[in-house]
This record gives C-alpha cells, structure tokens and sequence, in this order.
C-alpha cells in the first residue's frame, strides 16, 4: 500500500465540508497532532490498519511510527506506558479498541491516571485523552456495545466526553487534547458514519463541561447525549405533533464534570425533566442528573423526573439488543407521562 | 554483562507430519477410525467457518471470525478430551469446541446473534470469550477445583498470540505452576492479533519460551500438524491427569481468511505469506497421509464432506426454523431470580413488544 | 506455630456472646465452612497469616490447605481462577486484600464473573463472595480506604453487601455465601473492632436486598450503611435534642439490589431525606437513592434529598482524611437544613 | 515429551564482594570517594528506616514498611543514574530514591501522612506506589517518551518479588521489549511479599528467567552485594542510553524487618532465615571491603552515621514545623482547575474547619 493510498480524503487538504463523526474526529487528531509535537497515539491496529473502524486511517502515515505506533494487546499496558509518556512530556490519546476493554485498564485509568497529580502533590501529571467506541444498535459481539461513561463518576480525577455529532466531536477532541488532565474520550459507533455534517476545516475548541441547548422548549426538557440525542429528537418531535408541547433538548456532551448551570436553569423553566441513555440505569448519569435537579431545582419540579435507560442486564446479544435500548417510542411514552398534570 | 542470561535457543517446531505429508516423527497410536474422526472434524471446522461466512454476509449470521487454516490446531486440541474435562477458548474455537463435542447448531445461535440456546449443554465448554486472553485464567481455576474435588478432569484454555500480552495470560500460567494445576494452556499462534503480526507482539523468539520464566514445561509444535498436536495434547493431558501439573503448548499455525468478516487484511498483510502457508495447510497434508496409508480415497472424502454439509445445513435449518428467544429473556438471566426492579423493567418491555405487535398486525 | 496457638477464641467451640465484626465474620465463615464443602477460600495472605486483619485467622488450620489457599499477589488471576473453581462445582470466597485493588481484576469481576450466567444463556453461573476491607478513618496508606460500592450499580449481574454490625455482618455473610450469583461483600476497615455486639452462636441468615430501620422517626429519614450509620446516629440524637424532632434512620445494608420498598415507604412517611456515605457523591449510591426517591415518591417530598458524602476528589492522605469523610457535624447541618421548612 | 522445554539452569547470582567481605568478581571503577558515598548511602537508608519505624511507633508517622537488610538493592539501583533520569518504585524504594536524590524531608512528609510537600522536585522520581506492580509500566512509559523525545535518560522501573505476579509488570516487560525501551527492570526479591515465600510466589527457579520469555535480556545478582548491584545497573543503563534495549535484574536480597509497621512476620517467617541473612548484611559486608582498603576506619564511618543522624533529626524538626497543610488542598490537585462543584464543596469544608477551629477556641 502507498502512503496516497492510505491517506483519507479527510486528512488531505481540500477544504473539507461534509463530514462522518469517523472524518471529523480524523481530522481533529491531525490538527492536533501538526499544532503540538506532543501528541502521540498508541493502541492497537491504530497504525497500518488505520484503527477497526479507520479513525486514525492516514495519520500513521503521515506522522510517522515515532508518533503513531501500534501496540501489543495489552490494554493495562497502554494506559501505564501512557501514563509514562505523559509525565514525561508527551500528550499521548492511546485507544483503547472497544470501551468494554477499559475494564482490564481500569486500575491503570482510575488509581493511576486519575490520580497522578493528587497523589504527587501536583508535581505529575497526565494530560492524555482515552479513546474508545462504544454503544449499541451496531450488533456488535459481546462487549463492544458497553457504555462506560458512569462507572467514571465514581472515581475522581477524570473528565469524560461524549460526542453526539461530527461538529462537536472534532472541537470537544481539541479541548480534551488541549486539557491538562485526563480525559476520556466516548465515540458512539453508531454514529460514526450514520450522517455528515457541516464541519469548519479550520481548528476549534469546544469547551468541556458545557452541555448545549439543541431545542429549544418551554413545557419539558429532554437530556441525552450520544447516539440518544436523535432519538430523543425524534420522541420530542412525535409528542409535540401529537399535543403541541413545546420540548426542550439538552445535550449533556461532557458527562463528567456535568453541566449543573444549564440542568437546573432548564428545568427551572420546563419544570419537567426526562433523562436518556443506553448505560444501565442504576447509578448511571441519569442518577446523578435527577440528583443534581434535586439538590437545584426541586420546587421547580411539576412531576418526577424520567429516565429512559438500558435496562439494568448486561447489554444483550445483538438479536436482544433493539429493545433493550432507548427507542423514540420508550422515550415518547416517557415524555407524555412526564406532561401529564 | 558476562552473565546476562540470553533466550535460549529453543528447538525447532515438533512435526510428525511434514507439509509434504510424510512422517518425520513417531506418529500416536490410532486405529484407522480415529484418524479419520479427525480428518472429519477438520473438515466440519472448515465447512462449518465457511458456511458462518456465507450467512453473515446474507445477513443471517453476526460478525464471525473464521479459522480457515487452524483445523489441525483446532481439532488436535480439542480431539484428546474425555467428556469430564473442560474448555475455554475465545471466538476462534468453534473447531476444538466441536471436536470437544459440541453440536453444530448451538454455535450457529451465538453466532447468528443470541445467547446458547437453553438446551445446549456446554460439553463443558465455556462460552466463547470476547475479552481477549481472560479465559485461560478460568481454564486454571476449572483446573484447580478438579484438583481440589479430586475428579478425574483436566481443563484446557486456549487463547491467541495476541493474547499472550494481556497480564491474564500471563498470571494464568503463574497460577497453573504454582498451584500444579491439571491444566493445559494452547497459545495458538496464527500469525496475527488482527494487524498486529507475530514479531511485533513480543520480541521474544516464541511464546512457549514464555513457560520458562512461569516453572511451566512448555512445547513448540507444528500446529498445522494434526499428529503432532494431537500427540502433543494427549501427553500433555496425561501428564496433568497423573498429577504432574500443567504444560504449555504453542501451535505455530496461520489464520488464512480475515481476522472477522468485518476485517479487510489487504490493508496490512503480505500477500507471500499466503501463499507460503498454502502450502502447509493442515488438511491437504493429512488428506495425502491418509490416502497414501489407503485409509481414505476420493471417494470416501467425497462421501465424509457431503455427510458434513449435509449435518451443517440441517443445522441451519434447525435453529432458523426455531422461534426467536423473545427478548425478555435477558431479565431471567441476569441473575437466578429477578430482582424487582428488573421485574418492573420486564413490564416495560412487554408493553413495547406488545405495541410493535400490535402496529406489525395493523400493517398485515 | 502450633495449631492450637493459631486458632482465633471465636472459631473454638464455647458459646460466642460478644464478638467484634471480625470475630463475627469469621465465625461465620467457619460455620458455612463446616456446612458446605463446596466453600473454600483464596486470596492473598489469607493462609498461615490469617489475613491482613486476622478475619480469616485459624481457618486454614482448621480446614486445610486444600479449602483455605495463599495465591500469588495477582488479583485478576485470584477472581478468574475463582471463576473457574465456581464453575466447576465449587463455592470460593476470594479475597481482595483491600478493595480498591478490585479495581486491578476488574475486568474478572464486572465483565467475567458478573456476566457468566447472562453470557452462557444460563448454563454456567459464579456463585462466590469477594470480600474485601474498605473505609477511611483508619489512617491507612492510598488504596486502602476507597470506597468502592457505586462503581458497581453500572455493572449488571453483581450484588452489593455491605454491614454495619457484627450481627449484620455475620448473617449477610451467610446469605451472601448461600446466594446463586456473585456477590462482593465489603468490609469496613473502622468497624472491623470498634465495638463488639452479641452474636448467636449458632447459623442465621439475613437476606440480602433488605435494609433495616435502625431507629423509627416521623420527621425525617437518613439512609446509611456501614461505618456512616453510626455517624448518622449520632447526628440525629444530637438533633433530635436540640429539636425535639423524630429521625427515622435507615441502615441500607445491600447496596445492590437497594431495597426501594423500604426506601419508599419511610419517606412516604417522612417527606424528608438525608443520605450518606463515604464515597465521593458523584454518581454514587446517594444518587441512586435519591432518583428512586424522585420516582416513587416526589410528591410526598418536602424537601429537596441532601446527600452527605466524601467529596468528590480522591480519598485523600492520612492527615486529610478526618474531613474528607462525613462526620456528625456535616450530617447534623443536612437534617437541620431538612428539617427546616 | 522429548522436546519439551525444561526451565533452563540458570547461573547462580552475580557477585563481586562475597559475604566475607572479599573480592571474587571485578570491581567497578570507583573512587574512594564514591566507595564512601555509596557507604554513606546505605548507612542513611537503614537510619532512615529506623527513624520512620520509631516515629510511627510514637505516632508521629503513618504506617512504613521498613527496608533494612536491602540497602545494597536500593543504594546500588539509584546511585548510577544521571539527574535526567526517570524511577518509579514501591514503598520500599526510600533508599534507591534517595540515591537518586530525593531529599530526606520529602519522603517524611509522605510517611507522615500528607502528600508531598509543594516545594519536592521530585528529582524525575514517580510518587511511591501502592498499588502493586503498575509503576512499572509507568516506567517503560517514561523510557519510551524519552526514545521517542531523543532524551538521553533512561527509566528504572522497581518492584518487588511478589509484583512479579502481578499482568502488569509481565505487560510492562513485554513493551519494554517491543518497543526496545531505555528501560532497566528491577526485581527486588526481598524473599517475601508479607506472608508469601518467594518459593510459593511462583514455580519458576529464578525471577530472572522471566525475561526469557518477554525477549528480555535478563540478570541474577546478589542485592546484598552493592559492588555487583552498582555494576550490573551501571551497565544495564550504558545499556540502554546506548540504544541497546532494557534489561531485566533481579536482585536477591532479604527483608530482615516486617512487611510494614503493621505486621508481625512471627507468624509467618522460621527465625534460622534471619540468622542466615544477617550474615550476608550489606553494610556489614562493604564496611569489611572499606577498612580492609583503608578507605574508612572505626572513627570515619562514626562520623559519617553522626552526620547522617543530624540530618535526619533536622529533616524530621524541620517538616514537624511547618504548618500541616489544609485539607483543603484535596480541591486544588484533584484537576489543574476546581470544578464548580468541587468550588462550592470547598465551601463545605471551609464552613467545617472554622467550626472546629471556633470550638477549639472556645476551649482554648
Ligand atoms: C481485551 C480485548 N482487547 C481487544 C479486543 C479486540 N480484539 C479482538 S480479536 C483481537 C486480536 C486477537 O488476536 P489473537 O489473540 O492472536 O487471536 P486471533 O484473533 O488471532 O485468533 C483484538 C485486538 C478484545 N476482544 N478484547
Ligand atoms: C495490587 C495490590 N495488591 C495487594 C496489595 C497489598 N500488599 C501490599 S505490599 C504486598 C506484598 C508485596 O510484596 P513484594 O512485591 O514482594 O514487595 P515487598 O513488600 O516485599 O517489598 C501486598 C500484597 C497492594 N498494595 N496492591
Ligand atoms: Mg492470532
Ligand atoms: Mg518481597
């Protein structure tokens, strides 16, 4: 294969428009890696094949083995030499190839990189950005369908991001690359190729811990994030046919630290609230949202709070696994509920 | 350094039967009806890895991994088992699950997308591991309670070259020498960790020589050679089964299709190497040793792999045939007993399967 | 050492009055011992030394080196050998020497272990108990205190116990050992001998998914569990003086399954909540507890659910750790705060 | 089995002074100076030991785990390295840090009980590690970035026998490995990991021939002898600054205290092995080699230990002075910058210290 061969059109130098969630994160990793010598990837098949699902296609290429290098199966193994790298100056993004596999990394994620600056005083630490495709409605084997962003909460030191579009994707990357501590990095799979979007070729920075309003509403508010943004969109966009409720939808986007100004100032407005994931429910983000609407807002409050979840099971085998996400359906019912007097 | 202590050189792959099919070891000692049971489950791994691959891509079947080429590996491994011992190897093993004993059909519903059918009964066999190389930790403790309840079983646990970097691996082997584990432990070495290939995986020479730091007897063998890998199983499994503890085998053999039909190993692999293997591919050698010993002719074979095809699409039309598990099994296996809020979640879940029944029958 | 200066007063034969919790629980285990020869255990040091705190102390003595085995310092290989030798017909009680080395194995806990019985379709289950000390307030070096329990609502297939008391500890111990699915079973390091309680000597068993009301009250309920009830006690009795008002408190035991019937029925009663635990706030059991108060019973709310908890950095230092962890004064402000109309 | 790969002889521990004090290997070039730095070294680790002990014994420090009887091991890994260079060691690595640089003071602060002091440098010294086994890999991590920076600094990685065990430290040999790392791996065997015999820690002869298995040039020495351990890292650093790849050393040492100020080996340890042990001390041993060469005699080295002693007092009156740090701080390392939250749970925590701060007041 020649290096032309191997470059993504996305990494060439055509003023790009519209773009994957794959491209534009492609694209992200280029600027970064060509504004900051410091960066430097690592995971597996990241190299010559360009990653399983050809995220860093081309950057091996065009960056060289130093920068970009594939590594042996070990995921502890990545995170700790990534560890290594980071406290001696480099901004490494390992990848991890399925976020499930964070699992044989976890001590070095959560007591290691988590804890590098607390545990030294802030004399060392681990600006590095975890990489990792996640989630369902892709009949992935066993897995490779997880969501992991909750299990992060408890354990401090990490921020954890998670993209719902190609436009936010590439400025959410830059801010994590940019960001002096840890920060996991969530790619939907499912959105990864399934619509373009309008994407500045130029370098910019969306700024972690900001969630967005992407309708808006004044009689409930939907929060969502990732691949349940749209299905949200889609629940809200049936209801307010059917009954001409004005529905506002946040996108979380940062799940750690979460967006409490703009939770509690919406739902202050809607005074109803309806949360979706795909993680299981107990103790996921929807948990800590209704306890942060709690804490905020209560009297705001018109009805309990929603949440359209996974249900507490493993994620299922692919045949299992459409009802077991979030639907338009499960989140319609939710939201009609949530309006009822 | 005068005494730094350098790999040693490690003797050179075992091999009963050479790619040209003749005899360069002492062969085991099988009745001609054994030798063709594993000419015939060599085949059925192939046919079976094939015909996965033809339904995915019709659709009727998930991402599979195929192991076109590692049949010998396969069903050496699997072939010298009694009933009692027990299994555990990753989504590449369908073909020494089968010569372990199970059936055809209850791989084809994990690979078609659902969980083991409720009557299948394992054979002792694990499920097969998703989580690279943490099954073989498993295959060890299986090992250690056959010890520790005094049953005549051994427990085998098989994992990739790739997996042999996961710490797992690694600690399974040191778990298998200290605790004398009944255990064999089969790094089946094709080559590739998907785009990874075997040289850059470790820089040590071979992965048996990984034995020598565990305290663990380890061996090097031809994995395309049936006669080895099956001699080499079999003594390995006497040997845990008089109590001598645990060995390690690595099978030097080459995954010859992609690493799952969602992988395009154009992208990174010589295609000599192909070629190379070709020619060493386990079911052509043994086809010549059995046709030169007159244990079998074209005839035969011809008769043995429609018998197969016809065993694989019985199968298939089998578990087709069978109605869908409803998604509501999930909550019933979660845990033994619901837990209440699962319950709760089963009611919510029945209403959405009772609406999409009800709009399909509006629409029929 | 000879057998008989190894063997701890609580596992030989004289009625048992008062025991400490460690005293308790290793009763119990002799006891499920003797009954089941199907129980053995692992773990490090858990041999000739009885265990970093004596719980398991006498116990290979008495049983054997064939049922109560030291392994090698690798806690993945002790939670996926346990995962065989549960398989395999067996009942292991794994040992993590303290729990926030669970995070080292896991994969083998949340992704093997938690998922056998899902992923095989029924055909395999792992029942076992993985205990493990856990808790601040006794100066120990990193690691050692972290709590642990929230991470695992986000990981089906597993259940949380987690005793405040000898006589808890001992009759969970049971269930937990009796019970078809794994369990992790954590131990606070603070309670292991801070007091001693009265103990039947004889087999009991408390089912898990059940919490316990510690004291009745009309006005308002703190739910706690483990080193966090006492210190909730004695925030409400300092309340209850100053106020004249009635403080239900509730000791949650199990973590997971929560026991929302109970949960639901005191603040029906109480309209007030208060909850507390060691473990940062985010996303942990104070979360859960407050969303199924907000699902089931946000009506009877008077006000907003105050969670009183570890703050949400890494469990700190030594000398930082007396106000990191709740104490009564912060637990008293939140009920008074509660209280208040 | 007739090829089966046996664990291969391993030479017995490299060595230069023997246990009597006499020469039996090559010295290292050294000055008399350095001869006696390196003395000094040993002599501060075990009066720092004690220090730390008797200090917890009275409250004034957290729990320890004590390191004397390995003052060779440590002073030998650390006093070779350059300043650019990068450690990353347990608990027990006080002696090997210092060796390396790092100040008396900066270990009493952790060992009292707070993180360290806002003035250390750290002196390219990870944070001592609890968690078994993982600063290993943080330190091929360090070796890599340096080769991949151009950097000319290494990266020492030290664990203990029992860490051995441990996937990541087998994970971190095997990318020190592939990735030729300028990296040295130490093994300290101190002959225990608390309770567990290094003979039951696993079934391999020697840690050393872990390497073999990771392609990993590896070494036997005796840790109580710090001619051979000074020499061995020496050129296991020449080694990797010359872009020669890692090495792997294991140093036999022994344990002569308990696991930590926790502990109480009776339970578990034969008292003959002290016996045996304290024969082969390391001070003792190179004190011998000192005044034999007259390069110290009785009233040197008093002075020396004198100094040392005063030193440490200092440290210890100096860290006792300073104002104990807020436990506020907690909100101001756990990111570069507070949350939101983390602000407003600040404010909790202020609310409290001036509470309890009022009270003592009142008391006052
Ligand atoms: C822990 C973990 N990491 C990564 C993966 C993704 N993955 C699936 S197969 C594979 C390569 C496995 O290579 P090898 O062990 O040689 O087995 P083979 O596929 O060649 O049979 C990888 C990296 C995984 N399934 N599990
Ligand atoms: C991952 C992990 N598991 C368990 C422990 C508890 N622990 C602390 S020290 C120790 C033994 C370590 O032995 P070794 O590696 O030989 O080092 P040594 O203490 O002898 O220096 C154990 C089990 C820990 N700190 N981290
Ligand atoms: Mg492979
Ligand atoms: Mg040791």
């Amino acid at each position: 294969m020649t290096i032309a061969e191997n470059v993504n059109p996305a990494v060439s130098h055509k003023p790009a428009s519209k773009l994957t969630m794959i491209e534009a994160i492609n694209q992200s990793l280029r600027i970064e890696m060509e504004r900051d010598e410091r960066v430097v990837m690592l995971g597996e098949d990241i190299g010559r094949n360009g990653g399983v699902f050809r995220v860093t296609d081309g950057l091996q290429a065009r960056f060289g083995e130093r920068r970009v290098f594939d590594t042996p199966l070990a995921e502890s193994g990545i995170i700790g030499t990534a560890i290594g790298l980071a406290i001696n100056g480099l901004r490494p993004i390992p990848e991890i190839q399925f976020a499930g596999f964070m699992f044989v990394s976890f001590n070095q994620i959560v007591s290691q990189a988590a804890r590098m600056r607390f545990r030294s005083g802030g004399m060392y630490t681990c600006p590095m950005v975890i990489r990792a495709p996640f989630g369902g409605g892709v009949r992935t084997p066993e897995m490779h369908s997880d969501s992991v962003e909750g299990v992060f909460l408890q354990t401090p030191g990490l921020k954890v991001v998670l993209p719902s579009n190609p436009y936010d994707a590439k400025g959410l990357l830059a801010a994590a690359i940019e960001d002096p501590d840890p920060v996991i990095f969530l790619e939907n799979i499912k959105l990864y190729r399934s619509f373009k979007q309008e994407v500045p070729e130029e370098r910019y920075v969306l700024p972690l811990g900001k969630a967005a309003v992407v309708q808006e509403g004044s009689d409930l508010t939907v929060f969502a994030y990732g691949a349940m943004v749209s299905v949200s969109l889609e629940a809200a966009k049936q209801v307010s046919q059917e009954t001409g409720a004005s529905i506002e939808v946040i996108d979380l986007r940062t799940m750690w630290p979460l967006d409490e100004e703009t939770i509690t100032a919406s739902v202050e407005k809607t005074g109803r609230a309806v949360i979706v994931h795909e993680a299981p429910r107990a103790g996921g983000i929807g948990a800590e949202v209704t306890a942060i609407i709690n804490e905020n807002c209560l009297y705001s409050l018109l009805k309990p709070v929603a949440r359209v979840t996974g249900y507490d099971t493993p994620f299922p085998s692919p045949q299992l696994e459409d009802l077991y996400l979030p639907t338009p359906r499960r989140v319609a019912w939710a939201i009609r509920e949530t309006l009822e007097d | 350094m005068d005494t730094l202590i350098e790999t040693p050189a490690l003797d050179s792959p075992y091999q009963i039967l050479n790619h040209h099919g003749q005899l360069v070891g002492e062969p085991p000692n099988l009745t001609p009806e054994k030798l063709l049971s594993l000419h015939d489950a060599m085949w059925r791994t192939r046919m079976l890895s094939d015909k996965i691959v033809a339904m995915q891509r019709q659709g009727r079947a998930a991402t599979f991994g195929p192991l076109v080429g590692q049949e010998a590996a396969a069903v050496g491994v699997g072939a010298p088992l009694k009933p009692q011992d027990w299994m555990a190897g990753s989504y590449r093993e369908i073909g020494a699950y089968m010569a372990k004993g199970v059936r055809v059909q209850d791989f084809l519903d994990v690979y078609r997308g659902f969980p083991p059918p409720k009557g299948s009964n394992g054979n002792n066999c694990l499920p097969i591991q998703i989580v690279i190389g943490t099954q073989v930790l498993h295959a060890v403790g299986l090992a250690m309670a056959a010890k520790i309840k005094g049953d005549d079983a051994i427990a085998v646990g098989i994992c990739g070259d790739g997996a042999t970097s996961e710490g797992d691996v690694n600690e399974a082997l040191n778990f298998a020498g200290v605790f004398k584990a009944p255990a064999i432990i089969v790094f089946t070495n094709n080559g590739w960790a998907i785009s990874m290939p075997r040289s850059q995986q470790t820089s040590a020479p071979t992965l048996a020589a990984r034995g020598i730091g565990f305290g663990v007897p380890s061996k090097l063998v031809d994995g395309n050679d049936i006669l080895a890998v099956y001699k080499t199983t079999s003594e390995a499994a006497e040997r845990a089964r008089a109590g001598d503890g645990p060995t390690l085998i690595e099978l030097l053999t080459y995954r010859m299709g992609a690493h799952t039909t969602a992988d395009d190993p154009t992208r990174y692999r010589p295609k000599e190497e192909l070629e190379y293997w070709k020619e060493r591919d386990p079911i052509s050698r043994f086809r010549k040793y059995l046709f030169d010993r007159n244990i079998l002719d074209e005839k035969g074979e011809k008769l043995m792999t429609e018998a197969i095809e016809t065993e694989i699409n019985e199968a298939v039309e089998y578990v087709e045939k069978q109605p869908p598990l409803s998604p509501e099994a999930i909550f019933d296996i979660t845990f033994e007993q619901p837990t209440p809020r699962l319950q709760r979640q089963r009611v919510v879940m029945r209403r959405e399967l009772a609406e999409i029944a009800a709009k399909n029958e509006g629409k029929a």
